[in-house]
Parts: C-alpha cells; sequence; structure tokens
C-alpha cells in the first residue's frame, strides 16, 4: 500500500528527443493517494499505457522520479516495487488451472502451502471463480480470464497497487457493468491504490474518486467526475468530458464582455480581468450544452438565433442553433419545451468558461 | 478458424493436383505391389511366388537391423535438435537486423543440396584436409570417420544437427515473435523466474509449431539418404546404413527386386501409421482452438 | 503398362481397393456420415474409420506373416472382421 | 543483463558452429590442390580461380547448373499453378473425402523416395520422358505440391471468407476474384510457398539422378565426376559444392522479411 508519487517525469521512446511531440510523456508531476481509486482516463494515443508502465516498472522513464511512499523506485524491477497489473487483454497461464494460476505469484514469493491455499480461496470467491477453480485456465471465457488475470494480481496482500490497463475492453458489454461492480467492491474490500486506465469517461467516472485527464503526453487535470463536467480546467476536458463536449467560440474581449461576430457576452468581472491581464490572443468562450438556456421570448441580454437541428436521443435532446454562423449545442430534457425556428439564447452566469490558450482562465 | 461451406464442385480445383501427384504416387505405388509378390528380374522373366519375400524381408536380420538403427537415429536426431532448436530461437534477437543476419545464417544450410552436406562433411571431417578432423586429430582424439563406426555415426549426427537444427529454431523463432508483450509483463510483475517464463508462457505457446518440427524431423530423418551415402557410403560396416540406403542397395545395387519391394512397403506402411497418428494429433489441436 | 508386371492377385487386389472407395463414396453421397466417438480415443468419419481399418489389416498381415505359418486366409478374416468392428462400433 | 550476454556468446557460438564447416568449403575452393594435400591452412596460401574456371568453361560442368535450375524451374510453376486452386478448395470448402485427400497429399512429402525409385525409372521411361528436364520437375511434384497445398492453405485459412463472398456480390467471376483480389492477398504466402518448393527441388537429388542420364543430369550427379584415376579432386569439388549454395542464399535473402512466418507454414 502506498502513496504514488511522479515527480518531473518525463519519457520518450527516442533516444535524442528534441521537439516536444518527441515525448510520450511530457513532465508532468503527480500523486495518486494511498487507498483511493483513481481513473486515467484520455483518447488512444496519449500515452496513459506508457505512464502505467512507468508506474509498475515495466518502463524506465526517460527523467524524472517514481516516488512510492517518497521512496525512491526508479530503477526497482516491477517484482521490488511489488505493484499488480492487469493487461487490455487477458493474460493468463494456458496450462495451469485457475488455482495455479492465482496462487503462482504466492508460490514465486515462497509462501507456505496454507497461506496461498488461504489466500487464494478468499480471492476467488471475491471474483465468483470459486467454482472453476480446478479447470484449465485456457478453456474459460474471456471475462473469466481477465478476472484470473485479476485475481493474480490481488492475491498478493501486501501490493502498493493494482494497475489496470484498461480491462474491461475486451469484455462482453453487459459482463462489464458487473465486473466494474466486482472492481469496485474489491478496492473497497482490501483498501488498495487502484489506478485503472480507460478511454470511457462512464467507466472512469463510476470507478474512480479522482480523474486524471491525459491529453498529448499532459496529465490536463485532476480531479472529481463532477470537477471536471463542471469546471473543465482545458478546453480538452470540456471536449472529451461530457456528451455531447463543451461549446467553445472564440471571442475577444471588450468592455467587459467577450465578444464575437458583433455580439456580445457578458463575463465575471473577476475573470474578465484576469483574461484580460494574460494578453492571449488565442481566447475562448465555453460552456456545456447542459447548461445553456433556451427561451421562447426575447429576454435581456439572449441572444437571437436560429435553430438548425434537433437530435432525438430519447430521455433527452440535442438542440443546435446556429449564433452568428457558429453552431451551439443545447441539451434539453424529455418534457422540456422543444423550440422551432426562432429561439432566445442565454448563458447563465456561473457555467460560462473563459479559456486562454486553451486553459481555463479562473479566479480564485 | 473459417466456416467451410459444404460444396462438392470444389473437387474440380483438387483435380489438376490429383492427376500430377497420383501420376507418380499411385503408378509406382501399384508397380511396387505387384513386384512383391513375384520373384523378377524383367518383365518377361517373372514368377509368381506369394508371400514368400514379404516372410523373408520380415526375418531378414539386415534389415531389422537397419530399422533400429533408423529408429535409434531419428530418437536422437529428435532428442538434440529439438531442444537445441528451442534453445537458438531463445537466444536469438527479436527483431531488428541482426534477426534478419540470424534468421538468413539459419537458412543457409537448409539450401544446400543434400549430397553437397555430405561433401562439406567429407571435407571438413577428414583427419588430413578438413578443419574439424585435423583439429580433433591434434587434441589427441582419434578420429576417423572413415574406418570407425562411431565415429562415423556421430559425425553423421552432428552432420544432421547442423543441416537440420535450423529448421527447429526458425519454427520457434516465429512462435516465439508471435507471443504478445504483455505475456512477459504480467510474467515479470508476477514475479515468475526465467525458467517459469519458459515453462509456463513460453512453451505452451510453441506447442503447435514443435508439433510441426517433430513431424517435420521425424519423417526426413526417417528418410535420411543422400547425405550419409555421400559422406561414409553407409559403412563403415553397416554402422550408418539406414532404411533408405538398404533399400537403394537392394533395388538398384543388387537388382533384388521382389525383396526391395515387400521391403518398401512395409517402410511405407511404417510411415503410413506414423504420419497419421501426428496429421491426426494436429487437426486434433487445431480443433481444440 | 506391360512394365507394370500385373499379376492375376494384386489386379483382384487393386480392384477390390477401388470397389471398396466407390461403395463408401456412393454410401457417403447418399448418406453424409457425422463425426462421432466411439471405442477409438479420437472423433471419426466413416471415411476415417475405413482406412484406420485398412491401415491396421495391412499391419495383421504383416504381423501373421512376421510369427506364423499360418495360412493368411485367417489373417483376411480377422481383417475383416475387425474392419467391420471398426466401422460399426469405432 | 548477464543474460543477454549469455544468449549472445550462445548464438554466437552456434553461428559459428553453421559457419565454419561452409567457410571451410570456401576457402578449399580457392586452393590448389597441391596446398589441399600439402598442410592445412585457414586461408589459401595462393588464391587461385582455376577450380571455378574449370567448371565454367567445360558445358559438362557449367550444364548441370542449367539443368538443375531448369527442372526447378519448371516444378516451381508447375507447384504453383496447381496448388493454389487446390488450397483455395481445401480452405474454403468442405467436400466429400477432403481431409482424406489432404492427408493422402501430405503422405507423398513423408514418403521416403526410395521406397519407388526403380518403377520411377520406367514409368517415366515407359511415357518418354526419361533424362528430360520436366521429368524430373514433375517427379518433385510428388512431394513440392503436397507441402505448397499445406503452406498456402495455412496462409489462405488467414484471409475472412467475406472478402470472398463482397467480391462475389461485387460481380466478381471466380479467376478474376482469385487473380486481381486474392493472389495479392496472400502473395507473401505465395512467395514463400515458391522459396519452399524452390529449396527442396534444389536439394533433392535421389529422384533427380534416377530420372536422368546425360541431358538433363543435376549438378549434384555430375559432382561425382571429380573422382579420378588420381584420386579425388578437392578443389574442384569444393568449388562446385560453393556454386551449389549460391542460389540459394540468394533466394533466402531476398524472402529474409518472411522466412519466420514461412517455416510455419503459415499456421500461427
Amino acid at each position: 500500500m502506498a502513496e504514488i508519487k511522479l515527480a518531473s517525469l518525463a519519457h520518450s521512446y527516442q533516444t535524442s528527443p528534441s521537439a516536444p511531440e518527441d515525448y510520450a510523456i511530457r513532465q508532468m508531476d503527480h500523486v495518486w493517494e494511498q487507498g483511493g481509486a483513481y481513473a486515467l482516463l484520455g483518447p488512444s494515443g496519449c500515452g496513459k499505457s506508457t505512464l502505467l508502465n512507468i508506474i509498475s516498472g515495466l518502463l524506465i522513464p526517460s527523467s524524472g522520479h517514481v516516488l512510492f511512499d517518497g521512496k525512491e523506485v526508479n530503477h526497482l524491477s516491477p517484482a521490488e516495487r511489488n505493484v499488480a497489473q492487469v493487461f487490455q487483454f487477458p493474460v493468463v497461464y494456458d496450462t495451469m488451472t485457475v488455482y495455479d494460476n492465482l496462487a503462482f505469484p504466492l508460490r514465486n514469493l515462497g509462501k507456505d502451502k496454507a497461506t496461498i491455499d488461504k489466500r487464494v480461496r478468499e480471492i476467488a470467491a471475491a471474483l465468483e471463480l470459486d467454482s472453476d477453480l480446478l479447470r484449465k485456465a485456457n478453456n474459460l471465457s474471456a471475462d473469466d480470464k481477465q478476472k484470473v488475470s485479476m485475481g493474480r494480481g490481488l492475491v498478493r496482500d501486501e501490493v502498493s497497487a493494482i494497475l489496470l490497463d484498461e480491462p474491461l475492453t475486451v469484455i462482453d458489454p453487459s459482463l462489464k457493468w458487473k465486473l466494474r461492480r466486482q472492481l469496485k467492491r474489491l478496492h473497497q474490500q482490501f483498501d488498495i491504490t487502484m489506478v485503472l486506465v480507460t478511454h470511457d469517461q462512464l467507466e472512469a467516472s463510476t470507478f474512480a474518486d479522482k480523474i486524471a485527464l491525459m491529453y498529448q503526453g499532459q496529465i490536463v487535470q485532476n480531479g472529481t467526475p463532477q470537477e471536471l463536467f463542471e469546471q473543465p480546467a482545458h478546453t480538452f476536458v470540456g471536449y472529451f468530458i461530457g456528451s455531447p463536449g463543451m461549446n467553445f467560440i472564440e471571442v475577444s474581449l471588450h468592455d467587459g464582455c467577450a465578444c464575437f461576430a458583433g455580439l456580445s457576452v457578458p463575463v465575471e468581472p473577476a475573470t474578465y480581468d484576469l483574461a484580460v491581464n494574460l494578453g492571449s490572443s488565442n481566447m475562448k468562450l465555453g460552456i456545456r450544452p447542459e447548461f445553456v438556456r433556451l427561451h421562447e421570448q426575447s429576454q435581456a441580454g439572449a441572444l437571437d438565433t436560429l435553430v438548425t437541428n434537433i437530435e432525438d436521443l430519447g430521455s433527452y435532446k440535442i438542440v443546435t442553433v446556429e449564433v452568428a454562423g457558429q453552431p451551439i449545442k443545447a441539451r434539453i430534457e424529455e418534457d422540456d419545451w422543444v423550440p422551432t425556428g426562432r429561439v432566445y439564447l442565454s448563458f447563465p452566469l456561473p457555467w460560462l468558461k473563459l479559456y486562454a490558450d486553451e486553459y481555463l482562465v479562473k479566479a480564485v | 478458424m473459417i466456416v467451410k461451406i459444404k460444396n462438392q464442385k470444389a473437387l474440380w480445383l483438387i483435380l489438376p493436383v490429383f492427376v500430377l501427384v497420383a501420376f507418380s504416387s499411385l503408378i509406382p505405388l501399384m508397380t511396387i505391389v505387384n513386384y512383391s509378390i513375384q520373384d523378377i528380374f524383367d518383365v518377361n522373366n517373372a514368377y509368381y511366388v506369394g508371400t514368400d519375400w514379404f516372410r523373408e524381408v520380415l526375418a531378414d536380420p539386415r534389415l531389422r537391423d537397419s530399422l533400429v538403427r533408423q529408429f535409434g537415429f531419428s530418437a536422437s536426431v529428435l532428442l538434440i535438435e529439438i531442444p537445441l532448436g528451442i534453445g537458438v530461437a531463445l537466444m536469438m534477437p527479436k527483431s531488428g537486423r541482426l534477426a534478419s543476419l540470424c534468421l538468413v545464417v539459419l537458412a543457409v544450410p537448409l539450401l544446400i543440396p543434400w549430397n553437397v552436406v555430405g561433401t562439406i562433411w567429407q571435407i571438413y571431417g577428414r583427419a588430413d584436409i578438413g578443419l574439424m578432423g585435423s583439429a580433433l586429430t591434434s587434441m589427441g582424439f582419434d578420429y576417423n570417420y572413415a574406418s570407425d563406426p562411431v565415429d562415423a555415426w556421430l559425425t553423421v549426427l552432428v552432420m544432421d544437427v547442423w543441416h537440420w537444427t535450423s529448421l527447429v529454431a526458425l519454427l520457434c523463432f516465429s512462435g516465439l515473435r508471435a507471443i504478445p508483450a504483455a505475456y512477459y509483463q504480467a510474467a515479470q510483475i508476477d514475479r515468475a523466474s526465467g525458467w517459469s517464463v519458459f515453462r509456463y508462457i513460453q512453451l505452451p505457446k510453441l506447442k503447435n509449431v514443435l508439433v510441426i518440427a517433430i513431424l517435420l524431423r521425424f519423417m526426413d530423418s526417417f528418410m535420411i539418404y543422400a547425405e550419409p551415402f555421400v559422406l561414409t557410403g553407409g559403412g563403415p560396416g553397416n554402422s550408418t546404413t539406414f532404411l533408405s540406403q538398404t533399400l537403394t542397395k537392394m533395388a538398384i545395387g543388387q537388382f533384388d527386386l521382389g525383396p526391395a519391394a515387400a521391403f518398401s512397403l512395409i517402410y511405407f506402411l511404417i510411415i503410413l501409421a506414423v504420419s497419421y497418428v501426428f496429421f491426426t494429433t494436429i487437426t486434433q489441436m487445431d480443433k481444440e482452438r | 503398362m506391360g512394365w507394370m508386371a500385373w499379376t492375376q492377385n494384386t489386379a483382384i487386389f487393386f480392384c477390390c481397393i477401388a470397389l471398396i472407395l466407390v461403395v463408401m463414396t456412393l454410401w457417403e453421397l447418399k448418406s453424409p456420415s457425422l463425426e462421432r466417438k466411439g471405442f477409438l480415443p479420437m472423433e471419426t468419419t466413416r471415411g476415417d474409420r475405413l482406412f484406420i481399418g485398412l491401415l491396421s489389416s495391412a499391419y495383421i498381415h504383416l504381423a501373421f506373416l512376421a510369427t506364423t505359418q499360418l495360412s493368411l486366409w485367417i489373417a483376411l478374416a480377422i481383417s475383416v472382421g475387425w474392419l467391420l468392428a471398426l466401422l460399426r462400433w469405432g | 543483463m548477464k543474460m543477454k550476454k549469455g544468449y549472445t556468446l550462445g548464438l554466437s557460438l552456434y553461428l559459428v558452429f553453421l559457419l565454419l564447416p561452409v567457410y571451410w568449403l570456401v576457402v578449399m575452393s580457392f586452393k590448389t590442390n597441391e596446398e589441399i594435400l600439402g598442410q592445412l591452412t585457414l586461408w589459401p596460401q595462393t588464391f587461385s580461380f582455376d577450380n571455378y574456371v574449370t567448371i565454367f568453361t567445360d558445358p559438362s560442368w557449367y550444364m548441370g547448373y542449367i539443368n538443375s535450375m531448369t527442372y526447378v524451374a519448371i516444378n516451381v510453376v508447375i507447384t504453383l499453378i496447381t496448388a493454389l486452386p487446390a488450397a483455395y478448395a481445401f480452405s474454403r470448402y468442405n467436400f466429400l473425402g477432403d481431409k482424406h485427400l489432404f492427408f493422402w497429399l501430405l503422405t507423398n512429402k513423408m514418403s521416403p523416395p526410395a521406397i519407388a525409385l526403380l518403377p520411377f525409372f520406367q514409368l517415366y521411361s515407359s511415357v518418354g520422358l526419361f533424362d528430360t528436364h520436366i521429368a524430373v520437375a514433375l517427379a518433385h511434384c510428388l512431394f513440392s505440391i503436397p507441402l505448397a497445398v499445406w503452406i498456402l492453405e495455412g496462409f489462405m485459412s488467414g484471409v475472412p471468407r467475406e472478402i470472398d463472398e463482397t467480391a462475389y456480390i461485387d460481380g466478381y467471376s471466380f479467376p478474376r476474384f482469385f487473380i486481381t483480389i486474392f493472389m495479392p492477398m496472400i502473395r507473401s504466402g505465395i512467395g514463400v510457398t515458391a522459396f519452399f518448393t524452390f529449396m527442396f527441388s534444389w536439394v533433392e537429388l535421389l529422384m533427380a539422378r534416377t530420372l536422368t542420364s546425360v541431358d538433363a543430369k543435376p549438378i549434384g550427379a555430375i559432382m561425382t565426376r571429380t573422382v579420378g584415376a588420381a584420386g579425388v579432386d578437392w578443389g574442384l569439388l569444393a568449388a562446385a559444392g560453393v556454386l551449389t549454395i549460391i542460389p540459394g542464399c540468394l533466394v533466402v535473402w531476398f524472402v529474409r522479411n518472411h522466412i519466420a512466418r514461412g517455416f510455419a507454414l503459415g499456421r500461427l
């Protein structure tokens, strides 16, 4: 059990990287506290798996430090770090039975028979594998195999952390939720730091207390699912989390307002001042579709727009309107009023975000 | 696995292959059966003898000896080449220029005409002009493959190892390369020892290619002819006279067509039974997958 | 064909084999056989059992020739019995 | 890292074991017979091309190479043309006796040629093909076709049958689909098959020697000529041997990237 800390960590697969693009992991600092359930979320190719492999010790980072409980482990092997890792595709030892698979890590540690037996049965029960213990691992279904490979991680009681590298990808959708709940339960039962790598925001937010969102080799935001939704720290977070993603409009700042195409939208004065001080030319206004208000009648400060498209997604609808050539999406619930033709748009001030150079401008 | 469709017309696609192979296989086979029950020198001098040749051949110690020698040789070949081939494959780099180079060097012995293989070792092993022969002699070994039966047998064995281990190694190499990296990573995390990685990850994944390797090596070693023929001519004595050699000597050397044919059939039946067992094993394994 | 040194016996032998193959083919066309598991260690079709039967019959004959002076008709009888048993229960 | 060093050492030792006999053959081919029989030298004292000159100027020598290459080439062509449709049938369809036909084909690869040498000789004599390249090529089909069907079947099974069906729906006829779509998809398999066919035909001697006497005599059989009244002409023998290795080396260099998969017969 351990707190995992990354200090000015960076990694490149090239021998002499020069441009930032050469780095799979750009310099970062990060902390995962002991006992937490974390998710590492991001699109494919953002460096999630690389980061995971660095933590587990399968990869040695080009620079920076990996600290477990404050102790540097950079040059310790995965075995010495005492972490468990579960891979995207189930890795089982085909020729062994389920029992032997689960016992394998313990036998390698030289535990005595009774301990092994007790522990294996405990884990098998937790994973609902008890009836399969004597079967050949090769004959199991894909999700049972994945359970076995998770079990091999859990079976060592003193592991520092369990790292899960998209373990649910190959699992049948109908079993996914079951396995995810099992994971969650195991986490509570054994109180181990767990880091789940995934590209599925739903999986991440149902599993984790805190989600670290990665983009282009960097963690752009680390927070609770709610924080990621309500306060996206980076335009990518806004775009990646939520469906559909956040609306972004390129704006310029004048007179306490964000202006685009001759229209102006008032923003919070404190944020405005901060943003102006940054003096960036890349300024964006962002608002989640969930927070966009639609009105039938003209209102003070509301924008006059035309509905271009309505998508019915069952329990809610996505309305696309056009504001001076800019499409903006709004989400309305099932029994809300459905606009057609002309509609008036307003943005509630607390949900209106300003982004300078893609990063959130935030008054503390 | 592809789900196959029932279609009898597919037989037409097989026809050319069938005709070509049947021409060279069925007609000679029938001829041998005909020969085997006659005392025959040429077609006009043939006398029906019934099953006499079979009785004679089955009782002939010469043939029994060469059969025993053959099994001994094939077993030795498998016992040496399979582990050695696996070892070489394990030691090879997995990718890059060096791997390509290894592959090419490994493949070289396989592409040398079999009689030239014999020639190479004939030259290499001679004490007067050969590197290996003279090296062994100067180290104090009394080595002469032309006069000492044990030396001859060992030389043929080493030659076969030299010639064919590459095949096993290349098969295993391709098998090893097909193992996903995650298996090794998982093993590392489970603190598996090097031996455990081999025993529980690599060996199980090599099962399929190993069956092919054993099958090919058994069959080819069972029909070994040209290499010992050039190297030792089957001698000294009969120490390196294997089945094919005995047979060729009988049929062409002594023109004992009848007994040679009977012997061929027995030889063929042995091959047929062994191949069938292997073939069934392979298809059975495919089915399990 | 002359050089093939045909004798009456071998001609009959090959005709029998050919006949068996033709009959089996027709049978197979009329009622295709499914793989099943009998006393043999693996699943077999009718054709597999025929092949195993013929091959083992050859070995039965060889064993007779190698170990006894008895008439081969006995071996033949045993072989036919064995072949039929194999086809039925194998 | 210590492990890796052991690996490199072991591998190097094995490669040396592989290459030393070949090295010795090459070195010897550049030596004069006096030097060969005189004393053991690791490197030719006087570098001599005489042995090669003899081979390249004497038609009874170099025709052996031409003969070998001719029948090998014919064999590769025949094998590929017939094995491709057959392998397709085996990989795609179930039909009467498919498994038994496949097994029967394979037994031909496995049965030793020595079994039927004499009937072979008589068969090809009786159809008037004795001592022709085509006879050797046809005889080699006996084992090259089964092998080719086996390898190609493995590669073809890796191509999903949806490809075939899509093509038929798009209105392709079978031959056009096979040549323009299917064959390009398995071209590495075809290359590997050609390589194996070449290899087994090139290295085989027993049948080739039995079926030829003068006009189509392979180099392997001609090499026995070096045994003269004055004993063996070792230098000439070595040079002839070296020349038989070169075509194989050239071919293997071209297919080096496919060797690994090819040796597994497409079955991984």
